[in-house]
């Protein structure tokens, strides 16, 4: 499970880079897709640099803000 | 040979068969020769420095053949050096070797092979040959490359790994990894196996089981040897272990030692990374890669926002300065056709006005010359008529005067004078002038008169005459 | 003696000088005609000459009056 | 004497001219109707001078007037 | 005397103007329809005069005005 | 005075000036047309200056907000 | 006020800039439109800066955080 988490955060955070990066995202989503980036990166950050455990604590809290999945 | 059966029989002393035996050996094989055989057991004994090795021949794995042999201290040490310099292994379990030897019998020790001398080079030849049909057998079960395929993971955060935990290899790796500068937090669970010699095919063949028992709880598995410098990994040629390892479901990486000759393990390892501290580096260098790709992310947001944010603010510039330069156009453009329509309009009223002022100028004029003309005319026609008139008048008159000129004239010639003048007389009878002479009798006095004076006459003779005549 | 005009003074002497011409004034008679007709054209010759008199002095007057400018 | 027009006046002069020149005006009428004619004339003139003089008065007070600027 | 319109008073104007052209107008009438015209022409000039000073007013006010710029 | 608009003033001014071109606009009411082609472009001026005080004020306003921190 | 969108504010000022090049903004709704291209833009620069804000503290709180390194 935290295998998928975080490298479909990273294809996540990827697509929505390329996204701003093609111009194809609004002003108005802007900051919501910025933030959403940074969740992503977190959660990224979080396999690099926490413990397992702390990484599943992460993880388990990022699941219940917003789920990953759209 | 029983006690019991001692009674009827040549009874033989043990040492007595042992010295036949030993003769009989001594005469069936009286000079060394080149043998074949595998060592199943090496049995050093560095102490003393001697080697007893326990020598079979196997076919198809199973021991045909069995033989003890002995190297003594004082050889050992030169063929152990030459064999390892030659073969990159030292002696050791399960290695074929072809060596000469000197088959004695021993009273006391029995059957031994006295080795003098081994032949590295078949042992090297038979290495690969074992290595060759290792390949080749995997290559045909098509596995060779199945753990190359297996895909790696973004992070290999959770490693397996198979070492000796006393083992610098192991300790080298594992202060690699933890005290990585980037503060990359890894998991590491060790799982201990022997790494060299025959025993370490079974043992890692061992542990790997285990961890695929457990295969959800790691990432990949690192083969960790360190310390045992580059002997004993012709085990890693082993066709089980490296079948084990090409088809292991985790990526495994191989940290197992320098060697000029890539053991079938490494080859069939998703990454071979001779030394642990290259494996751990390598496992690091994962982790920057998945940092850089982040990092990258990071900044690419950073940038991709900035352009974002630049290029509307410039849009704003845009616009304020098309407002600004537009509207003033605009408000130019009409202030320009205004003042056109002012001056238009001042043209056009005094072109109106002139106009105006020059129809009234010719109605003047027509005014100023036609009256006075019709006067002029009409004193013209007045003078005409005046002078009509003493003409008329004096036409007339003259008219009058010659008419009644005429009548005096006319009156002239009528006159009884100017008649009686022209020799013409008048005859009178009673005073009554004679127009008839019937009317006269003869002997009438008749009174003439002529121009001048007058005559009385005496009628003498009528002459009767008609009228006509 | 202005009684007659000048019409039938002309009128008479017409009369008398066609009379005379046509002969039928008897010679005894025809020196009272002539005499009446000499008479009738002093009457007339007076007033031709009456009108002559005055006509000129009217024209006379009318050239002396002061001519319109032109 | 002014109550006759110019107008009648030209018709009386042109009729007495036309009158003289048809030999219908007896001598005895002769001196009156030049005198008539005379009259008329003179009426005649004096209108057409007094128009003048008016006429003349009128249109220099015309040119008089101060005129428009151009 | 402003009662009468430009426009009117140029009708009548054109009236007599051509009226006497075409020699319409009898002498005795003369004196008054030039009269007439005069005065017809004045009351014209009067009314164009007055429009070219207020015309002039008007415009040169409108110069005046602080232009806008350009 | 503004509840005319500018295009209406335009509008009407157009039609001024060009009755004047065509000569349709009779003397009398010349000075009236003049008077109220001057008071249409007044307005116009009017309108156009106030639009561009506006304008400015408006653009100077958005010049002057803070600016975005570039 | 923001109730619109940042896209729908770009939008609606885009048209009025259209509006503008085609001359189809007539003079009296020009203050108008530049008041409401005003308003539309101070909408725009206010979500902009809001979202730069967010956005910034977001790439500050991510940087702020253990940064990446390589």
């Amino acid at each position: 499970m935290n295998k998928i988490s975080y490298k479909e955060a990273m294809e996540k955070l990827e697509e929505i880079v390329s996204g701003l990066e093609s111009d194809e995202i609004p002003v108005d989503e802007l900051a919501a897709k910025v933030k959403e980036a940074s969740r992503l990166i977190r959660i990224c950050k979080s396999v690099l640099y926490e413990t397992e455990e702390e990484v599943n604590k992460v993880l388990k809290e990022m699941q219940e803000e917003k789920p990953l999945e759209e | 040979m029983t006690q019991e059966s001692s009674e009827n029989r040549k009874i033989y002393s043990l040492l007595e068969v042992s010295l036949g035996i030993r003769n009989a050996v001594a005469e069936a094989f009286p000079s060394h020769l080149w043998i074949k055989a595998e060592i199943a057991k090496l049995n050093y004994y560095p102490k003393s420095g001697h080697c007893y090795p326990d020598l079979v021949e196997k076919q198809n794995g199973i021991v045909e053949a069995q033989i003890r042999a002995n190297i003594w201290s004082g050889q050992f040490m030169q063929i152990n050096q030459k064999f390892r310099a030659v073969t990159g292994e030292p002696l050791k379990d399960g290695l074929k070797i072809l060596f000469l030897a000197r088959i004695g019998y021993h009273e006391k020790y029995g059957m031994a092979l006295n080795i003098v001398d081994i032949e590295p080079s078949f042992t090297l030849g038979e290495m690969a040959r074992e290595k060759l049909a290792t390949i080749e057998k995997l290559k045909k079960e098509g596995v060779f490359e199945e753990n190359k395929k297996r895909p790696f993971p973004l992070l290999p955060k959770r490693i397996a790994v198979i070492s000796v935990e006393t083992s610098k290899g192991f300790s080298d790796f594992v202060n690699v990894i933890q005290t990585n500068s980037w503060g990359y937090e890894f998991s590491i669970h060790l799982f201990p196996a022997l790494l060299q010699g025959e025993g370490a095919i079974r043992s890692i063949g061992q542990q790997l089981r285990e961890i695929e028992n457990r295969m959800e709880e790691f990432d990949v598995v690192a083969i960790i040897r360190g310390g045992g410098g580059d002997v004993g990994l012709n085990a890693y040629d082993n066709y089980s272990l490296s079948k084990a390892v090409a088809v292991f479901p985790l990526p495994v990486i191989t940290g197992i030692g320098h060697s000029t000759n890539e053991t079938v393990v490494q080859m069939v390892a998703f990454a071979n990374k001779i030394t642990p501290t290259e494996a751990a580096h390598f496992l690091i260098q994962q982790f920057h890669n998945f940092s850089v790709r982040l990092k990258t992310a990071v900044e690419k947001i950073n940038r991709a926002s900035t352009k974002v944010f630049d290029e509307e603010k410039q849009k704003f510039s845009h616009l304020l300065r098309f407002f600004e330069v537009h509207t003033k156009n605009l408000l130019s453009r009409e202030a320009v056709e205004l003042n056109l329509i002012g001056k238009n309009l001042g043209r056009n009223v005094s072109y109106s006005i002139q106009e105006a002022d020059n129809r009234l100028k010719t109605l003047s004029a027509g005014l100023l010359q036609k009256p006075k003309q019709t006067l002029k005319d009409q004193q013209v026609q007045l003078r005409n008529i005046t002078r009509m008139l003493g003409i008329q008048v004096r036409q007339e008159l003259n008219n009058s005067t010659n008419k009644l000129e005429s009548l005096q004239g006319k009156l002239e010639l009528l006159k009884p004078e100017n008649v009686l003048k022209r020799g013409y007389s008048i005859t009178y009878y009673n005073n009554k002038p004679v127009t008839d002479a019937s009317v006269l009798h003869q002997g009438q006095t008749l009174h003439t008169k002529l121009h001048r004076g007058s005559v009385e006459v005496l009628v003498e003779k009528v002459n009767k005459q008609t009228k006509d005549e």
